[in-house]
């Protein structure tokens, strides 16, 4: 009864904490990974692991370096989901050293120098990716090609020896090509459904594998909906923003159209990007009216860069300037204290 | 029974395990009196009470022992006879766990005589003088603020038009308004005819939420006035605080800044009713209350009517109480009580429950971790205000900033801090804003009428000069006038120090009849 | 802005107060320029030039200065020596004027010359006033200098490459001291200029630390500045 | 008020002064330097030059033999494959007065945009030299096609259409001759199909061209 | 129309003045440290700008180029701007300039922005019309205010953040603008 | 050099800067600055506690002196808030208090004992804002709603009868002060959030 500790109320709690959010979001995670590595094989798991492991140790380390409770610190899980979503991000042909500084990037510049955990102003992974791709755009940009069109994906060894940057036996040429988006990009003067026809790349509505992976991520996401562990805002705004845009510069498939809202929406990034990285709340908006801004606004913005600018995918640039501007949209639309005139 | 009337829906809100079927088990209790009482003196504001008994004093119960200095000031009376041990400083139920002013009564069972006030006929006696009853009694605030009751009825005489009896309860764990509900709701009955007698208000809503059944219906069947209408609603913290309430039941939102009595509304608590039927109808002074004793550290709770000035321990004992299962001792409910250090501390007129939580009810908190921004706490929050951006401002010391985002609108309710899954004390964040913008206030209006203090005083100063200024010029002259007399005669040095002399001693009367004056002792050198 | 003291010491100007470190002054050429020790050097000579001329200058127009005119005059002596400065790089060396495109230009407009030119020249005598331009131009260049080596030597691996554009006789003056097989681009473009300051700034304030730890406070009375306000002291 | 006045003239006094005088340094300087401007202006371009078409193929000055290429300059047989987008300069190599080889604007449309190229043709069909004089590829990927990042672009030195048959203008990938970049296709693709057809086109209008001098502009 | 379109686009996102072509840095750290303050100095800052390349151009094209007089650009444009900065400053001076013997801040840092005499000679680099230079300069004064009002409510939330000791202050500042300017990579080719 | 290479430049210049320097001439003129305006800004945010710690006699001074460049860091009874304030309202960056001036403290009032008074009027004299009621040879009070708790009575004394005692009981005085800073989850230390501990 002496030490009892005196605090201001309430005394009371629900009951939730931010390493429960984390692990749920990393089991959402679940469906669109397995897709990944059905597509792409066990370079994706490569990733997953050695991101994980890095953004730990990392985060660990500056902990330490700071005099800041580690342990209490790491079991809040954000450190292993930044290195999840950035692993789900880049290309399973990733070489170690090019994972390392990516997560370095993320978990250090991105995360730890504006204080860890919630301080941060940018989307880590986001800004891991971006830096990675502006860095090593050789290696970012060497996708392979899913199962199915190539005649088969890399062995697990094959995968290890990419990891390590060893030399494979056929060349990693053979795995590798552009990814349906950045095809689409090139598809010159063919009308749409040409372009569907001349390459084995593009299945039913999108990419091929891309599809089932973007399926699995709306998937996991409708289950963080569920579990009201993100609010429906910032996805469908920026579902919304990205389809209206699409379908207004489709051009009924003609040569000059930009692609069809469906081939958006299951393309690149789309859904891991409305569900797991647009809702990360530190880095976005929070009032209602300021997460439906926010979301439009990266909507748009990835649909102006896949359509004009110099990137196949926008997802982390366009997820990178909205944490620019959140704070901005934060502070424009306070919402209306109860007592006081509009 | 007419159809259910309207109901407005106030933002955010919260639902927690209720915990009250414990405490409600049985009828209220009274407790034999204890053997020592230690009653608070406290007053508004903290300022110093007129203590107007002395130590070793016989007092009677229901005597006067301290009132107030102003028109605020509560009146406090002895709860039982006795005989007073001391009169100093004693740890009461407070948030700073700071000592206040207590008078501690030896008492004495035999004795049990009270001196109450002759009953008054409300539908007869004008508006002073029951307002002077009320404050006779020395009732305040049973709802939580504690704020004297008289002060407020004061205040509501303008223009009252809707009276509103608070019956929420909206906190987990208390029990106290329930309980008195149920048995004496034919009281708080009266004390509502009584109000809307005192204010002239024309109707009176009873609100109360749908989670207390016996006690709606124990309201239900003691109405018996056409003005007066019991309002269900439904549960949902904190559906009790007063703006919620009275929106919830009105659909007028008090604007910022403004209390209910600006805006034609008089809302009290039920306990509060209840003392002002018994003080008006009966003449009793306030000196007990209903007071909730629960948690899983009690075998066996329940509400005990209570003396002011009962040890906590005292009541705890009574319930069963088991120190070594207890983890927080917390006076008031679990969302906005304060946390007690230990039990030897007595009942108020504020208290209104007391948990003796075991640690799964209530853990110690969590360590706190960083906000990720997660915007529960927005939700939640009762006055829509955005509570992580007040918190990132208080925690940055930008108080202005968090002003201007409306802390000062903060029920204090502690919502946002129990959704807030990283853990911040929240509300204590913006306790300490508020108090530093509070104390920035005063040193604001200190600063403007300092300042016109010290330019008046440079004013009276520089007059002054002036004044003493002139005075010198007359004298130069004068002298100057000598020493041209003196230069015509063809000075010698003799006179030179004759005259000198002579302008000495015309200063040092001069100074002597310019009494207070301080600028002469320069007029030496001219 | 204007807090660029006129009393500035050696160390104060080269380190302490380096008015691009600290004061982030004449940042847009120190991000700009500075992708290459050749370029960093180039502008860092050009900018110290027109420093040490426009305090010279200044100094000796001060009288003439008052609130309305010293704007105008401060940017007509600097855009006069920065377009002459620009005439003869031009004849030195094209190439690396049309590698600085616009900055040497640009050096008319530079923040830190306006502070400077604005706080010490126009207070100081004409000799100190050419040392203060000269120490405040050096300081500058130095961060220019480091800055550029730095950046050239992350992003290609090398230093010191196409100095001949600078110097005619140091054509064989660069340096490879490691090649990577993927060069650290990010390093060279603006994202990474941005970055690899901030990181510059916090080792200069992890030193500033450290150096200043063993240092002693000061022991001083409290209060021992007061006046009185009434009556005598 | 005249005390104004006499501010305000002194204020325009001294800033007129001041710039009396910054004009004379500055009209001195320009002077002095203009000669000197002039030569490092034409260094460069000479230098550039060289590069496409080496000093030892010609004893003229190419700067007193250029011409101008747009996109609407008449009389050529199939000017649209140069891509030209703007009108720029091509230069007629002379030795003994005989035409000995040209250089030719070209462009290209790469990965973030145009990519800007001159080509060096000898007499004989051989192409001397290429060079990129501009273009938005990205750092790492595309950009090797430029002289500073890697030698790349030297691989066309002395192809011509004999050589290297239609066929074999592709990048490796596409069962040509020439390498592609890792993880970049795009570009290389692009630059050798613009090469290719500078060549078709040197040799469409070999005629005009081999007899340039008649269309030379003074210096 | 359209070319105008997007060389008000290009100049405001895809070659930003601040982040990607690093003119005006100085100003832009110095007046983002509160948004309220960024908001007003952005729009000072547009108004000159777009003014100052107006005046330049005309100056330019009807003064200068007809008697061969371009060497003297950078002194006129100069010259321009102090008389545009100073004239609005001593006119509409709210707040009386702080150390009487020195320029006010808020004069530097409108001064010292190279972005504003950037624009006025890359209007001439770049041959613009006078149409082009309004667009330009339009577009750059948008892409300027629009960096330094975001930057500066960024700064606001890092106000309150956890950084590490050595990188409070500038250090983070500009770590924070260098991810911004990553950001803007991001928009190349638009326009 | 031909004389007219030289003179068409030279009169280009000249017109400019006689246009510009009138211009900016005129505008000097139209605009002078007043400065009053900014000493009563600043003065308002200073406490007017009147006390001279600052180096100043009076706020007001000190308020002039900061128009004229002084440092910020100078006034104890305001502290770290009016630093801040300063700061925002000048566009400068915030110091900590300089300590040579003093240190911030809890607000005092001056009190007189009044049985030891001899009535020397000293005090009323020191005072500032006429806070001390009483005339000579009669004890003397503090009006204690005015004072600002400059201490400049005490030293006059010459029975040093005058004690500065704490303008509010620690009751009225104590809030919640601001939960650990350290974050995040750094471990609680229990004396940081048990209450009892004025701020
Ligand atoms: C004129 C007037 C002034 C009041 N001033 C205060 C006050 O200063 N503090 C206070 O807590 N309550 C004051 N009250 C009472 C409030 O209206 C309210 O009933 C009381 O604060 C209870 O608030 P609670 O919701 O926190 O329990 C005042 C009431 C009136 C009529
Ligand atoms: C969050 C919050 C919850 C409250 N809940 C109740 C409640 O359930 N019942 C109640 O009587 N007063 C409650 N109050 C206090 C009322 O706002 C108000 O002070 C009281 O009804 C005034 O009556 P009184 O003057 O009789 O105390 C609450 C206050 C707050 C801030
Ligand atoms: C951001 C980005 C930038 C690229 N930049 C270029 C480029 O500049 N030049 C290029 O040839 N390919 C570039 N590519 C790669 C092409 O889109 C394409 O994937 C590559 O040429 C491989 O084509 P292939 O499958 O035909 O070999 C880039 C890809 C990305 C994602
Ligand atoms: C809904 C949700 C989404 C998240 N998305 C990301 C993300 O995209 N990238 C990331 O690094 N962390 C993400 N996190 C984890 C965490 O918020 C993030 O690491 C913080 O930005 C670190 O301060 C997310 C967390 C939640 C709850
Ligand atoms: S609930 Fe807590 S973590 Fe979430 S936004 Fe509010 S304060 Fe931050
Ligand atoms: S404590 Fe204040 S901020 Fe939090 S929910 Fe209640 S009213 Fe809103
Ligand atoms: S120290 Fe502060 S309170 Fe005292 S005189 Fe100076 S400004 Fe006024
Ligand atoms: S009474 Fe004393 S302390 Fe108070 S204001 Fe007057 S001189 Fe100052
Ligand atoms: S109290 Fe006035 S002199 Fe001592």
């Amino acid at each position: 009864m002496n030490d009892v500790m005196l605090t201001s109320s309430p005394h009371s709690h629900q009951g939730t904490s931010v390493g429960q959010i984390m692990r749920q979001l990393l089991l959402a995670c679940v469906p669109g990974a397995a897709a990944l590595w059905f597509c792409f094989g066990w370079g994706v798991v490569i990733n997953i692991a050695w991101f994980s492991a890095l953004a730990l140790l990392l985060e660990a380390s500056i902990l330490k370096l700071r005099k800041r409770p580690v342990l209490a610190t790491l079991r809040d899980c954000s450190a292993v989901l930044t290195a999840v979503l950035l692993a789900l991000s880049v290309p399973p042909t990733l070489p170690w050293w090019a994972g390392l500084t990516g997560i370095a990037f993320a978990i250090v510049v991105g995360k730890q120098l504006y204080g860890g955990l919630g301080f941060n102003p940018f989307n880590p992974a986001m800004a891991g990716y971006a830096a990675l791709l502006i860095a090593f755009p050789v290696q970012m940009t060497r996708w392979l090609l899913p199962d199915g069109v190539t005649p088969a994906l890399p062995s697990l060894a094959d995968s290890l020896s990419i990891f390590l940057d060893r030399e494979l036996l056929q060349g990693i040429d053979a795995y590798t090509g552009a990814t349906p988006l950045d095809k689409f990009r090139q598809h010159g003067e063919q009308l749409v459904s040409e372009f569907w026809q001349s390459t084995p790349l593009m299945g039913q509505w999108s990419g091929r594998g891309w599809e089932w992976i973007n399926a699995g991520f709306l998937f996991g996401g409708l289950y963080l909906l569920y579990k009201r562990i993100i609010s429906w805002h910032i996805p469908v705004a920026f579902i919304a923003a990205l389809a209206l845009l699409a379908a207004l510069f489709y051009d009924g498939g003609n040569a000059h159209s930009h692609g069809s809202p469906l081939m958006h929406l299951f393309a690149g990034g789309t859904m891991l990007g409305a569900f797991f990285i647009t809702t990360d709340p530190v880095t976005a908006a929070t009032t209602l009216r300021g997460k439906v801004i926010y979301g439009a606004l990266i909507g748009g913005v990835v649909f102006l860069i896949r359509a004009f600018g110099n990137y196949p995918d926008g997802i982390a640039f366009a997820v990178l300037l909205g944490n620019a501007a959140a704070p901005l949209i934060d502070a424009l639309t306070r919402p209306r204290t109860f007592g006081h005139p509009q | 029974m007419s159809a259910s009337p309207r109901l407005w829906n106030f933002p955010g809100g919260i639902a927690p395990l209720a915990h009250k079927a414990e405490s409600l088990r049985g009828p209220i209790r009274r407790t034999t009196l204890p053997p020592q009482l230690i009653v608070p003196l406290t007053q508004p504001g903290h300022v110093a009470p007129n203590v107007l008994v002395q130590t070793g004093e016989r007092v009677r119960k229901g005597q006067i022992l301290a009132c107030g200095d102003d028109a605020t000031g509560v009146t406090v009376h002895a709860p039982a006879a006795g005989v007073i041990n001391a009169i100093g400083e004693q740890s009461v139920a407070n948030m700073s766990a700071l000592p206040e002013l207590c008078v501690i009564i030896d008492t004495d069972a035999a004795e049990t005589t009270w001196d109450k006030l002759p009953p008054l006929d409300y539908r007869t006696a004008d508006a002073d003088t029951l307002i002077a009853r009320i404050a006779d009694c020395g009732i305040s605030g049973l709802g939580g603020a504690g704020f004297p009751t008289h002060a407020k009825l004061r205040a509501a005489l303008r223009k009252i038009d809707i009276v509103i009896v608070n019956a929420a309860e909206c906190e987990p764990w208390i029990t106290a308004d329930e309980a008195l509900l149920r048995e004496r709701a034919a009281d708080v009955v009266a004390g509502s005819k009584i109000l809307l007698q005192l204010t002239g208000a024309l109707r009176c809503l009873i609100g109360i939420e749908d989670s207390k059944p016996q006690a709606v219906a124990a309201l239900q069947a003691a109405v018996d006035d056409p003005r007066l209408k019991v309002v269900v609603f439904p549960a949902r913290y904190p559906s009790g605080a007063e703006a919620q309430l009275i929106y919830t039941l009105t659909g007028k939102e008090m604007p910022s800044g403004t209390r209910p009595v600006h805006n034609g509304i008089l809302c009290h608590n039920v306990g509060t009713v209840y003392a002002i039927a018994r003080a008006v109808l009966h003449g009793e002074a306030l000196l007990s209350r209903i007071v909730t004793i629960t948690g899983g550290a009690v075998s066996d709770a329940a509400n005990y009517e209570a003396s002011i000035g009962t040890p906590i321990s005292f009541l705890l004992q009574q319930s069963g109480f088991d120190e070594r299962s207890l983890s927080q001792l917390v006076c008031g409910g679990s969302l906005m009580g304060i946390a007690l250090p230990h039990a030897q501390l007595p009942v108020a007129k504020t208290t209104n429950c007391v948990i003796a939580a075991t640690r799964s009810e209530l853990p110690p908190p969590q360590p706190e971790q960083a906000c990720i921004r997660c915007g529960d706490c927005a939700d939640v929050c009762p006055v829509q205000l955005v509570p992580q951006q007040l918190y990132w401002f208080a925690r940055s010391q930008q108080f202005d900033q968090a002003r201007a985002n409306h802390l000062n609108d903060c029920i204090e309710c502690g919502a946002c801090a129990w959704v807030c899954p990283s853990h911040i004390p929240l509300v204590q964040y913006y306790r300490a804003a508020k108090a530093e913008l509070a104390e920035q206030d005063t040193k604001q209006q200190h600063a403007v009428h300092w300042r016109q203090r010290f330019e008046a005083h440079q004013h009276r100063m520089a007059l002054e000069q002036a004044q003493a200024e002139q005075r010198r010029a007359e004298r130069a002259a004068l002298a100057a006038q000598k020493q041209e007399q003196a230069v015509k005669a063809g000075p010698s040095p003799q006179d030179i120090v004759a005259a000198a002399l002579a302008r000495v001693q015309a200063k040092k009367a001069a100074q002597a009849a310019a009494k207070p004056s301080s600028d002469d002792d320069n007029g030496a050198s001219s | 802005m204007s807090n660029s003291l006129p009393h500035d010491t050696t160390s104060g100007v080269l380190w302490r107060r380096n008015p691009a470190l600290v004061q982030l002054l004449g940042l847009s050429p120190l991000l700009a320029v500075t992708t290459s020790v050749v370029t960093a050097l180039g502008l860092g000579l050009a900018t110290l030039a027109v420093f040490t001329a426009a305090s010279v200058t200044i100094s000796l127009l001060h009288r003439r200065l008052n609130d309305a005119l010293r704007l105008p005059l401060i940017l007509l002596v600097n855009a006069t020596f920065a377009t002459c400065i620009g005439l003869m790089l031009q004849v030195w060396s094209l190439h690396l004027y049309q590698a600085l495109g616009l900055y040497v230009p640009l050096i008319a407009a530079n923040s830190l010359l306006l502070v400077h030119v604005d706080s010490i020249a126009s207070e100081r005598p004409l000799l100190t006033a050419t040392a203060a331009g000269l120490l405040t131009g050096f300081g500058y260049l130095l961060v220019l200098l480091v800055f550029g080596a730095l950046r050239e030597l992350l992003g290609t691996g090398a230093v010191f490459a196409n100095m001949e554009q600078l110097l005619p006789f140091a054509a064989s003056w660069k340096l490879q001291i490691f090649t990577a097989e993927s060069p650290f681009l990010l390093v060279l473009l603006p994202p990474g200029a941005f970055l690899l300051l901030g990181f510059l700034v916090a080792l200069k304030n992890v030193i500033d630390r450290q150096l200043a730890r063993p240092v002693a406070n000061e022991t001083s009375m409290p209060g021992g500045k007061r006046v009185r306000v009434t009556g005598k002291i | 008020m005249s005390n104004a006045n006499n501010t305000l003239l002194r204020y325009c006094l001294t800033l007129a002064g001041v710039a009396v005088i910054a004009a004379i340094l500055v009209a001195v300087v320009h002077r002095a330097t203009q000669q000197g401007i002039a030569d490092q202006q034409q260094d460069n371009e000479r230098q550039a030059l060289n590069q496409v078409l080496p000093a030892t193929l010609h004893d003229n000055d190419l700067l007193t033999t250029r011409f101008t290429l747009g996109p609407d300059t008449q009389g050529y047989e199939q000017l649209p494959l140069l891509g030209l987008s703007a009108g720029r300069k091509g230069y007629i190599a002379l030795r003994n007065d005989a035409v000995s080889g040209i250089v030719l604007p070209l462009e290209a449309t790469g990965y973030g945009g145009p990519i800007v190229l001159l080509i060096g043709i000898a007499a004989d069909g051989k192409i001397t030299g290429v060079r990129v004089q501009q273009h938005a590829e990205t750092p790492g990927l595309g950009d090797s096609i430029d002289i500073h990042v890697s030698p790349w672009i030297t691989v066309f030195d002395h192809r011509n259409l004999d050589d290297t048959p239609e066929p074999l203008w592709h990048v490796k990938q596409d069962g040509g001759d020439f390498d592609q970049f890792t993880g970049a296709t795009i570009t290389p693709r692009a630059v050798v199909g613009a090469v290719y057809n500078a060549l078709q086109f040197f040799e469409l209008n070999k005629d005009k061209l081999l007899k340039q001098p008649a269309n030379k502009e003074p210096r | 129309m359209s070319h105008l379109l997007l060389l008000l686009i290009g100049a405001a996102l895809a070659n930003n003045v601040a982040l990607t072509q690093l003119l005006g840095v100085g100003p832009l750290f110095a007046a983002s440290t509160q948004l309220a303050t960024s908001i007003r100095f952005a729009v000072a800052t547009s108004c000159l700008l777009i003014a100052s390349s107006l005046c330049n151009w005309l100056l330019g094209h009807l003064l200068l180029a007809p008697f061969g007089l371009e060497f003297l650009r950078l002194i006129v444009y100069a010259l321009v701007i102090a008389l545009i900065v100073g004239g609005t400053a001593l006119v509409m001076q709210r707040k009386a300039s702080l150390l009487q013997h020195r320029l006010s801040p808020t004069l530097l840092l409108l001064t010292a922005n190279s972005a504003v005499l950037g624009v006025a000679l890359l209007d001439d680099d770049k041959a613009h019309d006078f149409f082009d230079s309004l667009f330009y300069s339009t577009g750059t004064a948008l892409g300027f205010s629009l960096v330094l009002v975001v930057l500066a409510a960024l700064r606001e939330r890092l106000a309150a953040s956890d950084v590490p000791v050595p990188f409070r202050g500038s250090a983070i500042a500009l770590i924070t603008a260098g991810l911004l300017s990553l950001a803007f990579m991001g928009l190349a080719g638009l326009a | 050099m031909t004389m007219t290479a030289l003179l068409i430049p030279v009169v280009v210049l000249l017109m400019l800067a006689l246009v510009v320097g009138a211009l900016l001439g005129v505008a000097a003129n139209k605009a002078h600055t007043e400065d009053t305006a900014l000493v009563a800004r600043i003065d308002a945010l200073l406490p007017q506690t009147q006390c001279g710690q600052c180096g100043n006699p009076g706020c007001k001074p000190y308020a002039q002196a900061i128009a004229a460049g002084a440092p910020i860091n100078r006034c104890p009874p305001g502290g770290a808030a009016t630093i801040a304030a300063l700061a925002r309202l000048l566009g400068v960056q915030t110091l900590p208090l300089d300590p040579t001036h003093g240190s911030e403290s809890i607000r005092k009032v001056a009190f007189i004992r009044e049985a030891e008074c001899i009535g020397c009027t000293k005090c009323i004299q020191a005072c500032p804002v006429d806070a001390i009621l009483g005339s000579a040879k009669h004890m003397h009070t503090v009006i204690e709603s005015e004072c600002t708790g400059c201490d400049l009575c005490v030293e006059p004394c010459p029975v040093d009868c005058i004690d500065m005692l704490p303008a509010q009981s620690a009751l009225q005085r104590w809030h919640w002060p601001l939960p650990n800073q350290r974050m995040p989850g750094i471990a609680l230390i229990a004396s940081d959030r048990t209450h009892g501990a004025p701020a």
